[in-house]
């Protein structure tokens, strides 16, 4: 009973509507409890994977069977994820109890970081699509709220009209879905859609891929991201960066292959280009940047489209081939945590600028910390990385997807050159301006350290995590 | 320029969406709902198919008795969305506090509160607020419910705030009757999970349709949220009101 | 000739034109009234179309409190661009 | 076939081009209230295409009462009023929030004109 997935995105949710209460009585504690309603999550999802098998199960909500009722799905791959999206939360808000929360409101910035991971695990785990709807805006509302964090009001404008946009076009679709398969839960629609024209199938991916490109980063609905990553705090950056762009292209994926099953070759020919698309210019335009956290923020939307651009291209004729696919899944697995490192180091260190960069004896280690997140971004053995693109590349050889690996391997190499640059700037630079961040803490040492572990346990062992994560949909389609 | 090219754009758009989603959507609308989850929710028969052609309103079923649909559909069958939005609207308001309460101005003042509305305000309110909880309390029978009750509790309070310059809502009592409410619709839903088995699953006793004490937990979580949604709203008027 | 469908067709067009003016107008004031306006008749075809609910909804926090947030937020403005 | 026309408008192209006039307030307009509005409009919008696309021939509203109490009434369909219910009151959240941060915006650059914030924005 209380194997249920349901509880993970519920005691996030409980904790945030305990907020006010306690807030009446004490506003010291709130400071701890996103924290601990993460740790708890934590618990609960180990419990929950304890018992889990590796089919892609159904949870009905409400008592309804499917198609009826809402459901969730679960097996032991998405709990994976959801423990790797989890524990960077769990940091993320360490960090926050630690460095950020004296910023702005000591109310509503908890709550809207607790409810952030909510909708994150949401996200992840709705297997319907008005109810993915709900978590998107969950998500979206909170992503308002904590770019706001800092005083960023015109780009959390930016981003409200933006993502405005998308979910209005991912409402036209949903009702146009259902008013013509007749249910909502992605796995039915699906057969409800069979006999339905070109043209109908052509709007509704148009509609769904534009809305969800706003949350995932990639092009169309993009022009927010560097932005917000620019004038959003530092715990804000790490859930945009490592949270919400993650859950989104979860989302993204699971509405590619459990909604269109693989059918209709020519959507995923045109998501393959939109995500190489997106994947270059992202590269090319990081690669200009000398402000770091926009680097950072167009590295962000360049992983997101290497791969959404690799699931689709693994997807042909109602086929997956495994092997690509499983790799960019690694892939997004390993991103959750390099760029959580990345960013939590970047705060750590207040390296915000290119050229106020300078090698100090006094954070060498936190500096290492962070080189280890980008080495292990960018592919270097023997960290996370490495393997990921590793497999990638060695599956998209194996299948002769020469295209794609001419565009990979051409941006790969303008990311290696912008964040070598960057390491060289943050180990060999002497610097121009002299100012000084307060020390970093204990505490924030012992996360990235953490992190790292995390990583290079990875690079060492990639067979077990690369296995324990494949074939995320299976009994989906797989 | 600008604009000649936005309405380009714009025209094309209509073209690409109408041609494409017209054929498909079956405009003349006949016979509807055959192939739809929404049938067996009207006939509230989603857990006995078989069964069809039955009179429900004055009687009991083991599924659902709530005798408006769009309730049962909002509380029972998709009660996860509703829950989801909720918590939308709680954290919009959450927002709006912290933006705007750390802003530097000053309560929005009347020049001098119009006499009528000030001396109507006063019998005006209770009643206003009545119906607030008539709408919200009746949400599983008529049209209405916890979102509209609630909407039209904190329109009272909008009321009051145009009606004297003194009004003042209470934001402590806010904070713990948003926080209780929701906090009381998660914990019905657990029981819901270690009664039934499922997360908000309906464990009460059904009652017969049409009758105020029916449809076991329907009405309750509506009442929930109708408090949820009239705390939240009366908090976005007292905030972009400027009362500190 | 005057069914529903022709009826809420004709009220579709004035929304449409009020959307327009709202857009187009100079005054925020002004566009402020016929949103609010468009809202109210978006209300009218929800009860032609047997949405008793949804209309309820749309007029009470559609027409009703969403035009006061915007009223009160154009006061608000007023303030600071006085007070400068 | 005058029927399918006033029709295609009615549950189609009329909520579509409400939809769209909203849309193109957002890539005209500077004035950031108008963008608050624009998005209002979209709203609208799709809120009419939705319950259009819930409208039955002769249907009636879906709650049960003493004169329609049999199940498999001609009932419209209740899916999307439930839809819309949650996509309006999710619409206000967002609209208070923005106005929110409009106002704060406000009190930050002194106008409400994108351009010029842009002009003022510094990296």
């Amino acid at each position: 009973m209380i194997n249920q997935p349901v509880i993970i995105i519920l005691i996030p949710l409980f904790f945030a509507f305990l907020i006010p209460l306690i807030s009446v009585f004490s506003k010291k504690i709130i400071k701890i409890i996103p924290v601990i309603a993460a740790f708890i999550n934590l618990a609960a999802i180990i419990k929950i994977l304890s018992s889990s098998s590796r089919i892609l199960k159904y949870f009905s909500i409400s008592g309804y069977k499917i198609p009826f009722g809402i459901n969730l799905i679960f097996n032991y791959q998405i709990g994976m994820f959801l423990f790797a999206i989890n524990l960077v939360a769990l940091i993320a808000f360490l960090y926050f109890y630690k460095n950020e929360f004296n910023i702005g409101n000591k109310i509503a910035y908890p709550i809207a970081f607790t409810l952030g991971l909510t909708a994150a695990n949401g996200m992840i785990l709705t297997g319907d699509l008005f109810n993915l709807f709900v978590f998107m805006e969950l998500a979206a509302i909170s992503g308002y709220i904590i770019s706001s964090h800092r005083k960023g009001y015109y780009s959390t404008i930016t981003y409200i009209v933006i993502t405005s946009i998308g979910s209005l076009l991912f409402l036209l679709g949903t009702a146009s879905v259902y008013n013509v398969s007749g249910s909502l839960s992605l796995n039915t629609i699906s057969t409800g859609l069979q006999g339905v024209s070109g043209q109908f199938i052509i709007i509704i991916s148009v509609l769904f891929i534009i809305s969800l490109s706003g949350e995932a980063e990639l092009i169309p609905l993009n022009s927010w991201v560097p932005k917000v990553y620019n004038k959003t705090g530092d715990t804000g950056r790490i859930f945009f960066g490592s949270i919400f762009s993650s859950a989104a292209l979860f989302a993204v994926i699971k509405v590619l292959i459990l909604l269109f099953q693989g059918s209709y070759s020519y959507i995923y020919e045109v998501i393959t280009v939109i995500g190489l698309i997106t994947l270059f210019i992202g590269e090319v335009v990081a690669f200009r940047q000398e402000n770091i956290k926009k680097m950072i923020a167009y590295s962000s939307v360049a992983q997101a489209g290497l791969i959404i651009g690799a699931v689709s291209m693994a997807i042909k004729n109602g086929i997956i081939n495994k092997m690509v696919f499983n790799a960019a899944i690694f892939q997004l697995f390993n991103n959750i945590f390099a760029k959580g490192l990345i960013l939590l180091g970047v705060g750590a260190l207040g390296a915000y600028h290119l050229n106020n960069l300078k090698n100090n004896n006094k954070k060498l280690l936190a500096s290492i910390l962070t080189g280890i997140g980008v080495l292990s971004l960018i592919g270097m053995p023997p960290f996370a990385g490495f393997w990921s693109k590793f497999y990638l590349i060695k599956a998209l050889v194996l299948n002769k997807f020469t295209f794609f690996i001419i565009i990979f391997l051409f941006s790969a190499l303008f990311e290696v050159y912008y964040y070598m640059k960057f390491l060289q700037k943050l180990f060999f630079s002497e610097g121009n301006k002299t100012k000084t961040k307060k020390d970093i803490s204990f505490l924030t040492y012992g996360m990235m350290v953490y992190l790292s572990a995390i990583i290079l346990l990875i690079g060492i062992f990639p067979n077990s995590i690369y296995k324990a994560i494949s074939d995320i949909f299976m009994g989906g389609i797989l | 320029m600008r604009k000649f090219g936005a309405l380009i754009i714009i025209l094309a758009l209509l073209y690409f969406l109408g041609s494409g989603l017209i054929t498909d959507l079956k405009i003349n609308r006949k016979n509807n709902l055959s192939q739809k989850t929404a049938r067996a929710y009207i006939n509230r028969n989603v857990k006995n198919p078989e069964i069809n052609n039955q009179q429900l309103h004055g009687k009991t079923n083991n599924e659902n008795t709530a005798a408006n649909s769009v309730t049962a559909v909002i509380v029972d069958y998709r009660s996860m969305d509703t829950l989801g939005e909720i918590t939308v609207l709680f954290l919009a308001v959450t927002g709006v506090l912290a933006l705007l309460g750390s802003s530097k101005n000053n309560r929005i003042k009347l020049e001098k509160p119009n006499y009528i509305l000030k001396i109507s305000s006063k019998f005006l309110f209770p009643l206003i607020f009545l119906f607030g909880f008539y709408i919200f309390i009746h949400g599983h029978l008529t049209p209405g419910g916890g979102f509209q009750g609630g909407t039209i509790v904190a329109a009272a309070v909008l009321m009051m705030y145009f009606a004297s310059n003194n009004y003042r809502v209470n934001t402590t009592d806010i904070k713990i009757l948003e926080s209780l409410s929701g906090l009381s619709f998660i914990i019905i839903g657990i029981f819901g999970l270690f009664i039934l088995g499922d997360f908000l699953q309906n464990f009460l006793n059904k009652g017969i349709m049409g009758e105020l004490f029916s449809a076991g937990i329907v009405p309750i979580i509506y009442i929930l949220i109708g408090l949820k949604v009239s705390a939240e709203l009366s908090n976005i008027v007292k905030e972009f009101m400027g009362d500190k | 000739m005057m069914n529903s469908i022709n009826l809420s067709a004709i009220f579709i067009l004035i929304i449409l034109l009020f959307s327009i003016l709202a857009i187009e107008s100079k005054n925020i004031l002004k566009s402020i009234v016929f949103l609010s306006a468009a809202s109210i008749l978006t209300a009218l075809i929800f009860v032609i179309w047997k949405a008793p609910d949804v209309a309820m909804t749309e007029a009470a926090i559609g027409a009703g409190l969403t035009t006061f947030l915007f009223v009160l937020t154009y006061f608000k403005i007023n303030t600071i661009k006085k007070e400068n | 076939m005058i029927n399918n026309i006033i029709n295609s408008w009615v549950f189609v192209y009329g909520p579509l081009s409400i939809f769209l006039i909203g849309l193109y307030g957002i890539l005209t307009q500077n004035n950031i209230f108008k963008l608050v509005i624009s998005i209002n409009i979209m709203n609208l919008g799709v809120n009419l295409y939705i319950i259009a696309l819930g409208y039955v021939h002769n249907g009636i509203a879906p709650i049960y009462t003493e004169k329609f109490k049999m199940s498999g009434e001609n009932f419209v369909d209740p899916v999307p009023q439930a839809l819309v219910l949650t996509a309006i009151v999710i619409s206000v959240a967002i609209t208070a929030f923005f106005l929110a941060v409009l106002i704060k915006n406000y009190e930050k650059y002194k106008t409400l004109d994108i351009e010029k914030i842009k002009g003022l924005e510094n990296d």
